[in-house]
């Protein structure tokens, strides 16, 4: 992303928290509408006009919602307006080069100075961090207790001594990600989220609105344009043994397997909303991740195989079918299914916490 | 994809939930699964080496009768309960999950072709459906082919009779069916008639089949003489192609339900079955799995609903939203049976084991009506025309 | 299996041995032929030939092997002829009802008393135990130690007192497994192969020579005729969508990647056989079970399936098509997968002895 | 099935043995995949976003030359080494296994070709080869079909000269080889003939290709002039079809080269890499799924080596089997790099990690001259006739 892309997305997001269509649901008191049930119809409306997304994604889906749980009643005041507004950007905190799948090992250290904190480590896949001005950080408080050791604080990212933020090249060779390193970085304790000690049960907090496990409390525009036009388009003008894809009997159930799976997802999202055909309310949730990411995967693997010969070339090439959507497409793809608990992770979880089956760790 | 008007809950409201919520109770009680294996699985010899005819309850099926299901989709000015699909879906759901063998599947899809024909002619057969006459349609030929025309019965006119000459295959639930609902050639126009199974000239030959909680037959139709009356429509074709949505839907319902029961039993196995020192659900190699029949049967149950509610709303995408449930609903079918079995081991593998029953009963809903290979090449040719 | 069959069964094994078909690489002293490489040259004749199955495959692949590895010389001169001639048939007791894919689970006991000892327990999927009267026994003499509690006996099974074999019934409703009750009965200390607490490792003696992880000392011939050629005679006579299944062109793929398929197991056989081209020598022999039984699996389900309304018959269907093989070959392919070590437990030896990966359990 | 005469050992004797393993230890020696990573990967912009020629090691290369590499395919009468299919595919495995960036492949591929041309007319050409030459197929037309026919140059004779106009694209690493072996329609006839690369009247426009390993390009015929002895045959569809074989096995064994690199590297960084307090291995989420690469890797080399043999024996059956090898190692390859990738985690997305060399080149490898559900339509045709 630009710099001008960000100027323009943040300028989209504080006409659109003018308008009343972020936050709504956020009580006034905060800098939100004060209302009830009014964000997911904002949010229907912008997806239907195919608006540009909120970029301050972390925090509106992250930062906020936890905030409002745990955060004290200066923090709910000194935050959440700037976030909602998209006047003060945020970025996550929660991955670390060593941790991998399991959060829990955070290796990041916070030992305590003055009335704050100092604060060491390496955090990566950094979204935005090049951009933000927050971070919801995830340290270890202490050595003695794995969970009961992390604490969850608030930092600031841009400017702040000791923090450093370097672009993370992704397999593709375009930037995206960022990793944000602490050297002895001072935050103040006032910036501390919750008790010492409960930074897991806050990060829980967090991820539960992430993960989609609860309504998004801050809103994000964009339900996306179903991608099985775009397949069909690519298979109309793509040709594959002497015929047109499109007429290719592989390639036609290929891509209807892919619409049915779209239509699966599309209503799996609506049925999650019908209590009486959910036997367990977060087993269409929790999938949600799985299921969306790996649509995703496929999807762009098939249009690479459409694409035959023309799917080994670069977005730069002149004859890249769809500006080279496809094979970049294709490796961004490993992005969904390995970030946010990777869709191991996800399966682990869906089979403890929906069928109650033992925990595999 | 839904018009936006579409009701939100697919018109799963208060009473489909009553409905539902009635049927696995009463299911529940009548038909534990230690009753069903008795009823049916008692003596692997009777059904497969010695052919005898397949064991239900008939005490049961009154009851059944009693409490009206054989007219839930008969219309209500022909005396039934005018059910939407959304309800009736909830229910066959639950007779899936409890493998229920009675003809309330095959009662239900003469039904709604019936519904497609004459609405004079089809009256009074709908109204003894209502009354609890049981019901199927005998319109396959020897090929098993699902096409509307493709039936090896041909008719001829004599005075105000019809006569109908050939063989009617792959007829689910024959040797429980009062009424067959039959295509008939008759020129170039394709009857739709309404044959009592105790016509004269009929020759019921019964199928060896897997599925032990159904029957299935191929009927002869020796010069079978019907009046003129029981002709409920001279464009079958079109009748059936406007009821298929709901059969499909039907055979997607019972396979959502029999893949429950599959994902549910091997889980509940997987928490109590242990090995190398730990419950089975603790290996990935079982966990993962049973993740994804459950990701599988929760998005062919999202179709199905979502289909029901486009036939309810006389949608255009009816036909195609139920061609993918009933494409999601057997593969997800295939895969629950398949780790069914699997993640069982040995003792899955025996036939005192349940999970045979639900096993065959979904490899044949599988088929019935075309599985989810065929029915994404017929939806390939409406998707990509 | 009748007893007719199995009478000419045995006299085929007995003709076969006679002919010096079976047995050839064994010692002549034990009755065998003496030669070295004879028996894979033997084997492949008789599969090319299409000769009837070896009735006494246990004996000859199971317990042959591994008395010849771990028994004494009187052992071995009583058994190995009379199993090599067919006279005496071998059963297989390494499963329990509770023990499933952990074999070290035993829970049969073995008690010493006088010099013999006295068996109590229950096996099951014991194939050819009604017509056995041998079986290899992995039984219990120490509850104190997993592994090394437990005892090999080579146990007389037919009329011996104390034993009850039942046929168990499969889910396709034949029966053709076995289950066999040991009730107080008593093997003598002469039956004991090898010492008191070695049982696992002469069973993994065993195992290795049924996983084909060595050559079958023994010999068995009937290399299966290869089924594809029975799919494609299938597609030609079923239809599917108003068309001969083998002009649709998604039987057409499925077939063509179930060729691929076996090709691929017939081609894994040969490279097995040159060193220089595997670079682990247990990487092709371990494998073929997996790839094996998945390959008859989906062949089956996949017939099934071309089959269509006709998949739905039972054999002694007038109109079930290749006498209602296809269904009743699906769900016997489960046999295949679960037994002998589940697939998955499969998965775990290729893992982690072929590939080095940590141990699951 | 092989024939009852084939070799039990494919063919692959010391000799094979000897090549392989002389590859093995001088690319081992020579490319290990810190020096791959710093020659094509050194800046992610250079190449994809600034355009820039691909990287290569063309010190390298003169090693390989000088190691007769180029001639190994080259018969003895034209001065090479004659060597067998399996022994090539050997090597080849190697070079795949090492993501070698040169045009070895290319250059193997157009000696196939070559070798089927008129003799007489291909022999000086051949020699050349064997000599240090590179090579290249410039044979493909702009909708990218793998059919012998599709080209989009067209000839003109002109005395004794052949013109030729039109393009040729997908050219694989155009930027490196000596000569293009081409194909261009001639009225009825489609010739084969080879136009060394500085020819004039040649324009090279370089592809943006997400592999770093090797380059492609798109070649315009502006009237290129060439003597009428560049002309190797005047049926190049019956050369292309006879070479095909060795072309597809060639790719095949790349592939399968490729794939168990993925397969190691990534095993290995299962054993060390910990996770929940145990290595990652020790999950079958990643165990089991890396057997099934295995898995996937065996069937597609045993078949490899099969086709080779084939190949070598002048069997019937090679199209049949190198089809098969491409199907199949293209879909190994496909789920090798899948779990490449997803198995690494968040390393494995990132530019630094080695794994995208691979996965990229494995990727364009699965396309090049059809993937595995292309190969099973024609060999549907072969086989299902």
């Amino acid at each position: 992303m630009t710099t001008t892309q960000r100027d323009y997305l943040v300028d989209w997001q504080r006409k659109c928290f003018d308008a009343g269509l972020v936050g709504a649901d956020i009580p006034s008191e905060y800098g939100g509408g004060g209302h009830q049930g009014f964000q997911r119809i904002a949010n229907q409306e912008m997806g239907r006009a195919g608006t540009p997304f909120m970029i301050n994604i972390v925090g509106l889906n992250m930062a906020v919602p936890t905030i409002l749980v745990h955060g004290t009643e200066e923090q709910k005041k000194k935050f959440i307006r700037p976030a909602l507004r998209g006047d003060e950007i945020w970025c996550q905190g929660f991955s670390e080069p060593g941790a991998g799948s399991d959060m829990a090992n955070q290796q990041t250290m916070a030992v305590p100075q003055g009335d704050g904190w100092v604060v060491n480590g390496h955090k990566v896949w950094t979204s935005l961090g090049h951009f933000a001005q927050w971070m919801i950080l995830l340290a270890r408080t202490s050595r003695d207790h794995k969970y009961d050791g992390l604490t969850y604080f608030l930092s600031p990212i841009e400017g702040h001594p000791g923090v450093t933020v370097r672009p993370l090249v992704k397999m593709t060779g375009e930037s995206g990600f960022n990793e944000v390193l602490f050297e002895d970085a001072v935050i103040a304790d006032a910036l501390r989220l919750d008790d010492v000690g409960k930074g897991w049960t806050v990060a829980m907090t967090t991820l539960t609105y992430e993960r989609g496990a609860a309504e998004s409390a801050g809103g994000t525009s964009g339900e996306r344009v179903p991608p099985i036009r775009q397949l069909i388009d690519l298979a109309r003008k793509s040709f594959r043994n002497g015929v047109p894809a499109i007429e290719d009997p592989a390639t036609r159930d290929a891509i209807v397997q892919r619409a049915i799976v779209a239509e699966g997802i599309r209503q799996n999202g609506r049925r999650a909303r019908v209590p009486a055909l959910c036997d367990h309310p977060m087993r269409l949730p929790l999938q949600s991740k799985v299921t969306g990411s790996e649509f995703s995967q496929d999807n762009a693997k098939l249009g690479v195989e459409i694409a035959g010969a023309h799917g080994t070339l670069y977005k730069l090439d002149r004859n890249a079918p769809d500006e080279g959507h496809w094979p970049l497409a294709y490796m961004n793809s490993y992005g969904h299914t390995i970030a946010a608990g990777t869709n191991e992770i996800q399966r682990n979880i869906l089979g403890e916490r929906v069928l109650g089956l033992a925990k595999s760790k | 994809m839904a018009s936006s008007g579409a009701p939100k809950d697919f018109g799963f409201g208060e009473d489909e939930e009553l409905l539902r919520d009635l049927a696995r109770k009463f299911l529940d009680e009548q038909l534990p699964v230690e009753k069903l294996r008795a009823l049916v699985a008692a003596d692997p010899e009777a059904v497969y080496e010695r052919g005898e005819p397949s064991t239900w309850d008939e005490g049961l099926w009154k009851q059944i009768v009693e409490l009206g299901w054989t007219g839930l989709a008969v219309p209500e000015t022909a005396g039934g309960a005018g059910f939407k699909a959304a309800g009736i879906v909830g229910l066959v759901e639950e007779v899936g999950r409890h493998a229920l063998p009675s003809p309330l599947i095959s009662t239900l899809n003469a039904t709604y072709v019936l519904r497609e024909g004459e609405p004079d002619a089809a009256a009074a057969w709908l109204a003894r459906i209502a009354d609890g006459a049981s019901a199927t349609l005998a319109i396959t030929d020897a090929r098993g082919s699902w096409a509307a025309g493709d039936t090896d019965v041909s008719a001829r006119e004599e005075g105000d009779a019809i006569v109908l000459s050939g063989r009617a295959s792959f007829v689910q639930d024959a040797q429980k069916a009062e009424l067959l609902v039959t295509t008939a050639r008759l020129g170039d126009a394709l009857l739709l008639c309404v044959v009592p199974s105790d016509a004269a000239g009929l020759e019921f030959e019964r199928d060896h089949i897997h599925d032990l909680t159904r029957d299935q037959a191929s009927i002869g139709f020796r010069e079978v003489r019907i009046p003129t009356a029981n002709v409920v429509s001279r464009d079958a074709a079109t009748a059936l192609e406007r009821a298929w949505p709901s059969v499909l839907v039907t055979v997607a319902a019972d396979l959502c339900g029999t893949s429950e029961w599959q994902l549910q039993t091997t889980v509940e196995y997987a928490k109590h079955r242990k090995q190398f020192d730990h419950p089975l659900g603790f290996f990935q190699a079982v966990k993962h799995p049973l993740v994804d029949v459950m990701i599988g049967i929760d998005r062919a149950r999202s179709i199905l609903y979502h289909a029901a509610c486009c036939i309810d709303e006389g949608n255009d995408g009816a036909e195609t939203a139920a061609r993918m449930a009933k494409s999601a609903a057997s593969d997800a079918g295939a895969y629950a049976s398949d780790r069914s079995v699997q993640l069982h081991g040995g003792i899955g593998f025996t036939w005192e084991c349940d999970v045979h029953l639900f096993f065959k009963r979904s490899l044949h809903n599988q088929l019935l009506y075309g599985d989810g290979t065929y029915q994404r090449q017929l939806l390939a040719e409406k998707l990509l025309a």
